[in-house]
């Protein structure tokens, strides 16, 4: 079975000082609001491709991600906005590249699957499921080599399960003792399937148990305990216990992607969750705790929308990346180490 | 199809599906398994609908794993089945590639001829939807140099309707791959459509000039080349490829033997692509025939980038194509 | 854990009946003659390219195939003339394969790694570690989708574990309940890398039970043990309920392949598995039980010594397939339905 | 290298092997992972002495497990290490074809430039030791289709020496495929042999009236043709093009210039081969210096068959290349 619930968890909720409280809630509206404001952009056609918005997660990223340090390392999927903006990537950056501009965090050559910011160690945006974790396992391998206390954090969904790539990545990382955190966010569906008509066994920690590594399950719709588990996590991890994985069980409110009629869940079910709404019922709670009043919160969302309005801004008046450097970076230029 | 005929009007996406659900219907042996295949409806929703008429014995949703339904696909239709595998897309077909090089295109080989393999495999290829990277290869030309496969490629409403039923008919392995962007397009197509021969290409414009080789995704874009280039005097045949494997070499080189010029019209990266294999066949089948040196118009050598405006630059186009042939022929306008 | 061990098997060992219990010492003599002629021939440069034998794990195949009837399927590895033996395949046929000839069982076109034989349905002989499970969900699946009680066996080596077709395979078996009978052969080396360096977790049985799938480990150099864990596997998997799991522990008393210096493990690790040899261990409790005398030996082995003789003749004797239809075979002759 | 360079005489084997110890020796960041590449001292003996030089950090055994090790290698050679990652042969490494060619080809690109992929793997191509259909294949050709990969062909003791540190210092993947037959070549090889450019083909022999173009596996077979065309009065040049991405197209249709003909020879399957690639990009650039059409001698489009005459059979061999060079030159004799 899964490695038992850790009390720390429960205990941590109450501990939350009132400004990392707050800050925590800033980064899931800094999340909701950037990915409000792109769907409506995509609406608008300034956006193309594929878009996956990760609303209704967002406790997951803005959690998991107090836990790393500068110098840790991140490898994501395609939806990853969220992660990219808590780590640190400036939104403009972020906004630029799904407008396809060469200011974008990736030149524009990305897009909204593919953001990659080498300041802060943020490895990929990979489209393809389960394509992220070796090359997280390797990152790790060469911190360990390197004798480096770092961490690599990978992201990717429940689906991700399902390929043979998580685990040989899962056994490898375990067998090696490597640094990685493995943070599965599990929103119970990949595309239309239901985890349910995915996997045999549903206990997703169970799967990690057969790698001998620890795991267990988080409510990924609080943004406390997404923090606390990836905190405990990482410690293990960085101290050079070797890998961790954690099961975060979270929910998306939105389409797959942008075209998804949704017929694989119903609109009852999609409310239930809504019930459970990070920010809102963090908010709540916060309230409630005293910590937290509505002044605040108009300012911290006048702030946002603030930073989210000069993203656009920003976007808007980049620039396109001349043809003429089409193949560009196909290769190293030669002047690169 | 004479003028007469019946015909309906409908999509490429319409024209697959009435395909799959016609095999389904005809063939108790048939079902189709892959990812978002049912409840989603099909990534492309090409699928939509099938379920409900066939039920989730028949309508396979299978977990993300590329490599083992593909494989399953193979041991099914050595068991007795007629599988139509779908792969969402091309990109993720590399994960499944052991299985179709080592045992789908080698069993019947290695076997000495006792187990063929009659499976299906349909998956969406090409860019030109700013999916970048990883979401728009056209490996299609790449799939044709593996001995042992069939690679189809559904220009047209009556190819999308007629390969599948040919190729569940086929004892070994096709894989019949369809441009993402035409699932879209509109037309005629006649109401009794059916089974198509998968053996040869097809001329879709005649012309005398030069004969301008291309098939799947490029087929729209090189009748816009040819009918531009009609309009400038130029004279230019299109001949659409349909199979890549085996490649239909009689019509390509009997065009060429007719025009004297040609060029590959090809969505694949230029080096090792298809187009290569044409024109090396070309130069083995009809050197003396030719009055210009066979050219190419392909991908750039990158991976495809997410900015319209490079993936525009990065694919083959319509005025390259006009370019590349005025060069070759001279200005005759 | 693994499902726990069962009385069955501790309980059929007494019980096996005298003629029984000598066809299963006949069929893994068969075996081991069979192969120590093959590495003979191998030296005499008679078979060509790699030949892995099997000697050492007779028991498995001999055990397991028990439990197989005939219109069952079977697919196995590199390593599987003893599999293809006692499933039937005519020990001429093999060896003219083994000898490139086209009165082999697959014409002479597969040789040693690549056995296959339609009337058995013996579907290979697959060279790519792990390259065979997802052939043998699909067989199942054919039969559970046709309605037929038949079950598919699909033999492996541990070093399969790791790789990710084995997981993507057990998953699907699992979870669309498909007739499959994984029998892993934990040999515990692939190649010159032992289990304990290439799983994190080694007891094999767990990977199953993170499928929810029935597992349990079976003592290789025990056929009697094997042909129990098997029946009663197979009994399960073909009533329906789903596939199972059967560890077989075994020990290849020979060299990976042809070439191979075993430096990877000591001698007297070897010499200490060979005491609980398949054959000499099973021939000493039956002649301490009464079921067999020195005679009787005598005559299989001489049955067995004959056989190979007529069979080593038949591909002396064999032919080359005209090179004039070397690409015949790449399809299917048009001729076929 | 010069008359009086000292040299020492080894294998291909030894030579690739002296070629990582030096690496390991110069470089803390290299390192070398892949399956039995310790302890069991490499499928093909090449690691072999690693372990006990290097331990077990530095000389890793991975698990069965192709397509994570081999992104282990991307993400480490992002993390700034230098690693040498060993496919046993080409034909597993299909099942890292997704980290391939979604990562390790594509992460520079899509990340703007940001992420290069230092990496190196190293694997055992080819033919010729009747080792039948899943373990003969020779897919480098193949492989060459991928933009922001290289491919190198090393075809001689030098090339094995130095290919690699070259390769280690190139700042994106570098796949090197070393044909499984040439293991067991013996020569002599300059005592300090060091890094060699993997930019240029080379010609292995001058001649004036064809050039014949090939690598890897086939140089020795090709040169063996090439003395006994000499005997018939045929004067046949050698192009090794060691590296197959990016081609070197210069050389090429240089000696073609030269010759006027050209046969490529190239153990891949025909259809779709990098000899087609070739053929075009002659047709392209020295079509008006042909007095012949190209011709390709290629492995027959097959699984390989086991038995050894046909394996023969199936691959390019000496007396073939005569043959189609006669047929294309006449006979001087
Ligand atoms: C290997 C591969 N197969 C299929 C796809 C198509 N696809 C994109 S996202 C997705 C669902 C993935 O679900 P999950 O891993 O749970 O992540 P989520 O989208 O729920 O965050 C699929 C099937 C893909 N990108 N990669
Ligand atoms: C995918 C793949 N990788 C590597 C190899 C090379 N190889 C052949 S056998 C073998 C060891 C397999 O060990 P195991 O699965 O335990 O089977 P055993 O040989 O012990 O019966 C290896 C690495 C292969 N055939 N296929
Ligand atoms: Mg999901
Ligand atoms: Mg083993």
């Amino acid at each position: 079975m899964a490695a038992p619930r850790s009390r720390a968890d429960d205990e941590l909720r109450p501990r939350l000082k009132r400004e990392h409280a707050l800050e925590l809630l800033r980064q899931m509206l800094r999340i909701r609001r950037l990915e409000e404001k792109c769907a409506e952009l995509y609406s608008a056609a300034k956006i193309r491709g594929f878009l996956h918005l990760y609303i209704g997660e967002e406790a997951v990223a803005a959690g998991a991600m107090q836990a790393l340090e500068a110098d840790d390392a991140i490898v994501a999927t395609y939806r990853e906005h969220g992660h990219a903006l808590v780590r640190g990537i400036p939104a403009e950056k972020i906004m630029a590249e799904l407008y396809g501009k060469q200011e974008g965090c990736s030149r524009g050559r990305g897009g909204s699957m593919h953001l990659f910011d080498a300041a802060t160690r943020f490895y990929g945006g990979n489209a393809i499921v389960g394509g992220g974790l070796p090359v997280a396992i390797g990152l790790a391998l060469a911190d360990k080599l390197q004798r480096r206390a770092r961490v690599t954090a990978c992201f990717f969904g429940e689906g991700a399960v399902a390929e043979g790539e998580f685990h040989e990545s899962m056994n490898l990382a375990a067998l090696w003792k490597l640094p990685v955190l493995f943070c599965c966010e599990n929103n119970l569906y990949a595309m239309g399937t239901a985890l349910k008509r995915s996997e045999s066994e549903i206990d997703l920690c169970l799967k990690a148990t057969s790698y001998e590594m620890p795991a267990w399950p988080v409510d990924g719709m609080d943004v406390a305990m997404c923090e606390a588990a990836a905190r405990r996590a990482a410690l293990a991890v960085r101290s050079g216990e070797g890998p961790c994985f954690l099961e975060f069980r979270t929910y998306r409110f939105r389409a797959h992607s942008m075209y998804d009629p949704q017929l694989y869940r119903t609109k009852a079910e999609v409310e239930e969750w809504k019930k459970r709404d990070p920010i809102e019922t963090f908010e709540a709670r916060l309230k409630e705790q005293g910590l937290l009043n509505d002044a605040e919160v108009t300012a911290i969302e006048a702030a946002v929308a603030d930073e989210i309005a000069k993203a656009v801004e920003f976007a808007e008046a980049g620039t396109w990346e001349p043809v003429e450097s089409l193949t560009r970076f196909v290769y190293s230029d030669r002047t690169q180490p | 199809m004479s003028a007469q005929a019946k015909t309906v009007r409908m999509t490429y996406r319409e024209a697959m599906r009435q395909a799959m659900r016609d095999a389904l219907r005809r063939d108790p042996r048939v079902f189709l398994m892959g990812e978002d295949v049912g409840r989603y409806g099909g990534c492309f929703a090409v699928s939509k609908g099938l379920l409900e008429e066939f039920g989730p014995a028949r309508i396979r949703d299978t977990p993300l794993s590329e490599s083992a339904f593909v494989g399953a696909g193979i041991g099914a239709a050595m068991g007795g089945m007629r599988p139509i595998v779908e792969i969402m897309t091309v990109n993720f077909s590399l994960l499944a590639l052991d299985q179709i090089v080592n045992n789908a295109a080698a069993i019947l080989f290695m076997s000495g001829g006792q187990f063929n393999v009659p499976l299906v495999i349909r998956m969406t290829t090409g860019a030109g939807r700013q999916l970048a990277a990883q979401h728009s290869h056209s490996l299609e030309g790449w799939y044709a140099h593996i001995p042992g496969i069939k690679v189809l490629a559904p220009a047209t409403l009556e190819d999308a309707r007629g390969m599948l039923w040919t190729a569940l008919e086929d004892p070994d392995p096709v894989l019949i791959f369809e441009h993402g962007s035409l699932y879209n397009m509109e037309g005629e197509l006649a109401a009794d459509a059916g089974a198509v021969d998968i053996d040869k290409a097809v001329l879709r414009r005649s012309g005398s000039d030069v004969s301008l080789i291309t098939y799947g995704g490029t087929l729209g874009k090189t009748l816009a080349a040819a009918e531009e280039l009609a309009g400038a005097g130029i004279s230019a045949e299109v001949v659409d490829l349909r199979t890549l494997r085996p490649l239909d070499t009689a019509t390509i080189l009997d065009s060429v033997t007719r025009t004297h010029r040609a060029v590959i019209v090809d969505e694949g990266w230029r080096s090792g692509s298809i187009a290569a294999e044409i024109s090396a066949r070309i130069m083995e089948g009809a050197f003396y025939e030719l009055d210009a040196p066979v050219a190419r118009v392909c991908t750039a050598e990158a991976p495809m980038p997410y900015a319209k405006h490079l993936e525009d630059a990065a694919l083959p186009q319509a005025p390259a194509i006009v370019e590349c042939v005025r060069a070759m022929v001279g200005n005759r306008g």
